[in-house]
């Protein structure tokens, strides 16, 4: 009876796992569809707590470590969700990520020693034939997925908070293949003749794979990260998979594939947005380590302008377009951007924000960041929009944002970010770029629009910038 | 050979649970826009925090002098519940940050309807 | 080991289907998906000759029985698909759907004759508990679900091709309630106490069944048949995923669910396409019967045009947009049209069709009957890039089309296709309008655009008219 | 209620399959253009044909002394079929209209994408 009601249980969770993430596909109902995916998780949990019975009908037990775990993850989770800052968001999910990892590699771990111990004292015939194999792989693979999943996502969180820098040498992607192979060989050698005195070595499979998982990670820029996350979030998926076929759960089972596949093209779209490949991506020879800098400063002339001129361009415009980037970010300067577009407001000037689906370096970004500092949101336009309303505008001013107003994308086919949908910046009057310098972003490819006639640079770090800008503006 | 295709048969529907979910998953977040790629991944990564179970599975079996299942068994129900708990608050937090935005878009495509 | 691989050619056929039915739906794949899918089924159907063996390890015998009937079933089928009209086509799908639903009520009817034997030889230990429930409910399912289908699928067809006519009385749908209400009795009846002298009572499902489809389906208007075998679609879809639970063939049940509910949507979508509800089409009050068509002709004043005026407007118009819709199917006149095309163009005319997505009676209708006239395709224009032509427009067309050029969709709340996007002729400088009357169309309401100042009438049938029109452009 | 409840439990992996069968089935042709209804429908048409395999079935089981189910099973074949073939082959036949339409569509968006 209470296994029946268990499975709908189940059911009633895997159910909301396909609606909640279909739902979180549409902003209309995005917030919804996590709502419901928490509420069947719960269902399914509670469940689990209540109605659980093994093969031999029997009840869990130890109902006080159970809830004291449950406890202190709770709290710890809700304090840690809510505390982190917006711009935080892609560590934050990484780390989670790799809890998750842990915790499928862990099950692994466990279920390996009860079967050693079941072989200890009762011999091979617990779990013959088939069933043994598939049992055996399954655990292999929840460990070694579990492993690499949860090293990969601390190096990850490590690197976006700036603990780790990238590290490259040569040789590692050898490296790395050598020991993927020493894993998969491994875990083929251990799948049939197991006996006493090779299960040891089992061990290896999740400590290599640890090493596995940095390896993996840490050649890869920086950057990127929010593609690798996503990726290693696809893996946890799977490892969750294996869990449910080990206990021969469908809820398990079905949530894990879910994620594994979904999670796989969520990161084929995100390089897509960004017009590179996840191969690109992976062997990471482009972003980060801004190898291609050196060529920079070589593209022609430019011109400065000062900040007084720049407000009074402002100041006396119809309608100004603000075009956010990654500079703006990092410089934490969203309060001060809103303030300036309040004050040209006053003065009876148009403002808005032209927002690039990739600008910053996680998708969403700009959004997120300008909805922290209050911005309303009929002041940010998308692309298409945008592109639209640069035809009438007098000023653009660009806050530290370079690949995504590049018309490289457009015009040079040699370019690496060629066919890339841009921000016609220059469809506009006037383009003021705030930058520091005249380094190149992400790509790490120079822009030509710096070189225009119409544009004029403006440098210094976006936040004091805007503040002299503001002052100036207050004066006219 | 031989083995594998009887594992196949034997394990046949869950074969077919599988490349379900697998077509599933993609279909489902086929069309996704691009600012809802956070989100999105972070929901999904709650979502796999469905792994909890078989940590509570683990922790409930646990034979009561099994110290090393005991430990282990807990500190995975903890990294479990950290993952389901934080992946759906920060997914949560994160969308509030839409929220204006998807009602300004309803009043626009209303506006365009009529 | 046959029986390993049968499962295997099971799993590509399920696969080959999902994959057959997402690139159906869409223009560029169309036509693959509908051949990959046919090669998947072909692999499901020889595994199942060749390597199938039944519960005791039996292979199946009869061999020549079954080639025979596939042979003959092949034959007739390619026969008929190839020789049927274009226009003629959802006749065929209903019937061929037919096919299928008194294939699955076949089944289910000798695997009750087995039942029942079993009984009277073993007794009731041949099938106990739970299983006997599961596998009467399912021989059941598939005999009603069937029979409806067939029986549904007859009358649909027969209605397209005009051998029934619409029958409507009193008490129609009160008697379709009580003939549903006596089969779902019926089977709750057999369910559980199965004896030797109730078997007979069996076959009243059926026959019963078959009663339900035919009055189904009678009381709805001939020009909603599309939707109807739509809907029949998705229920033959069903039955056949009651054979499959009933033989544990994945293949059969998959297959069966994925049409089920992929024609449930379908049938929606297609009502949503007409801005109407499911239940108005089941119920049938409007369409078909006109019922409303009495209140014609009382609109106001509305001018003929002659044939050579016609004429001479066109042939010295720029640009001549031709608005294709029911009545020039029924006429059977594209030739003509496409004869007329090509004599304006000669004279130095551009024109072009506005195709509306629901003009004529069948999804497609329009683009099916001009691509047989051989109009080229870039000729047609889809509603919202011939709504933006009309302005530049000097002559509109319409021939034999009324709901789907109704200003009131637009304008009048309180009408039926109020909410319908419709072809905004009246943007044209002229609109000439082809029909045999002043009475309405499909939904059965008055078109203001008749009595509009641009607008003129030109009476008769439409090839008739058009064959006129072309002597006197020819004569120009 | 209980016999339901376990006859639930017995059968989960049918339930899943269906259930995640319906889902698969809505999401895989959520936006089809309009013109494609027809062909559609015919298409889903021949897939439900994969009854004949059971006809089949019921054919290669029979006695060869059950004239009934013989001849019964016989019509099966036929119908069944008659579903496959025919509904394959119109199908086949409606798409090849939209044929040169496919290709002028290609044309087309190669063109707005250079
Ligand atoms: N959104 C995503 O999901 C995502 C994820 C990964 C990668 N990406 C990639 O990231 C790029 C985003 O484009 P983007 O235009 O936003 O950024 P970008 O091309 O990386 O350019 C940012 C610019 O900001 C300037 N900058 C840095 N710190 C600054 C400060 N404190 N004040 C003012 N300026 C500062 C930098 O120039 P100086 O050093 O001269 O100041 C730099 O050129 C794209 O190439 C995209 O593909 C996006
Ligand atoms: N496409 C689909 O999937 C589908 C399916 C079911 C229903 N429908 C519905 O069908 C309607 C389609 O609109 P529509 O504008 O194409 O057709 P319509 O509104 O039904 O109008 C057709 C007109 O053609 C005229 N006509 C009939 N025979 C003719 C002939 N031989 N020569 C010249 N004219 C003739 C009729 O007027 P006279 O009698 O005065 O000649 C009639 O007013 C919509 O309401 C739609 O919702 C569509």
């Amino acid at each position: 009876m209470e296994l029946n009601i268990l499975t709908i249980c189940y059911l009633i969770g895997s159910v909301t796992f396909i609606l909640g993430l279909k739902m979180l596909s549409n902003p209309a109902t995005a917030r919804r569809g996590n709502l419901i995916a928490a509420t069947g998780m719960t269902i399914a949990i509670l469940g689990t707590i209540f109605l659980y019975k093994d093969d031999e009908g029997k009840s869990l037990h130890n109902y006080g470590w159970i809830f004291g775990g449950i406890v202190i993850g709770g709290i710890v989770g809700v304090l840690a969700a809510k505390k982190v800052k917006m711009t935080a968001m892609p560590e934050m999910v990484s780390l989670f990520n790799g809890m998750g990892g842990a915790c499928a590699a862990l099950i692994s771990i466990v279920e390996f020693n009860h079967l050693t111990e079941n072989f200890a004292t009762n011999g091979w015939q617990v779990l013959t034939g088939e069933n043994l194999f598939s049992h055996l792989l399954t655990i292999y693979a929840g460990a070694f997925i579990g492993c690499v999943s949860f090293a990969g996502s601390i190096i990850a969180w490590g690197k976006l908070n700036g603990s780790f820098k990238d590290l490259t040498f040569k040789g590692q992607h050898i490296l790395n293949l050598i020991v993927f192979f020493l894993i998969i060989c491994l875990i083929i050698l251990l799948l049939t003749p197991l006996f006493a005195d090779n299960y040891n070595f089992f061990y290896l499979i999740p400590l290599l794979s640890l090493v596995y998982g940095v390896l993996f990670v840490l050649p890869i820029g920086g950057a990127d990260m929010p593609v690798v996350i996503s990726l290693l979030n696809s893996f946890t998926g799977v490892a969750a998979a294996c869990g449910g076929f080990l206990y021969n759960n469908q809820v398990m089972l079905t949530g894990g594939i879910l994620v594994g596949a979904a999670g796989t093209l969520l990161t084929i779209l995100m390089c897509k947005a960004m017009n590179r490949s996840l191969g690109n991506v992976l062997i990471g020879n482009f972003g980060g380590g801004n190898s291609a800098a050196a060529q920079g400063g070589s593209g022609g002339q430019y011109k400065e302008i000062s900040v007084s001129d720049a407000a009074v361009a402002m100041g006396y415009a119809r309608k100004v377009m603000i075009v956010p980037g990654y500079g703006l970010a990092v410089a934490q300067a969203q309060h001060a951007c809103h303030e300036l577009e309040k004050l040209l407001e006053e003065k009876d000037v148009e403002v808005k924000y032209a927002i690039h689906p990739v600008a910053g370096r996680m998708p969403g970004h700009m959004n997120v960041l300008l909805a922290e500092a209050d911005v309303s949101y009929d002041k940010l336009l998308e692309m298409e929009q945008a592109n639209d309303d640069f035809k009438t505008t007098d000023v653009v001013l660009v806050l530290g944002a370079n690949d995504v107003v590049n018309p490289a994308a457009k015009n040079d086919p040699s370019s690496p970010i060629y066919g890339m949908p841009i921000l016609e910046v220059e469809d506009a009057k006037l383009v003021i770029i705030n930058k520091r310098s005249m380094k190149p972003g992400y790509a790490g490819i120079e822009n030509q629009l710096f070189f225009q006639p119409k544009t004029s640079m403006l440098f210094g770090d976006a936040k004091s910038v805007l503040q002299q800008l503001i002052s100036e503006v207050k004066n006219l | 050979m031989n083995e594998v295709l009887s594992w196949i048969s034997v394990h046949e529907q869950y074969i077919y649970i599988v490349v379900l979910m697998i077509f599933l998953g993609i279909e489902v977040i086929g069309r996704v826009p691009s600012v809802l790629h956070t989100p999105l991944m972070s929901g999904a990564n709650a979502i796999h925090g469905v792994v909890i179970i078989g940590a509570i599975i683990v922790m409930g079996k646990a034979e009561s002098d099994n110290y090393i299942a005991l430990i282990l068994g807990f500190l995975a129900v903890i990294l479990g519940t950290l993952n389901v708990v934080g992946g759906f608050v920060v997914t949560d937090r994160m969308l509030e940050m839409f929220k204006s935005k998807n009602k300004a878009q309803k009043a626009n495509s209303r506006k365009l309807s009529n």
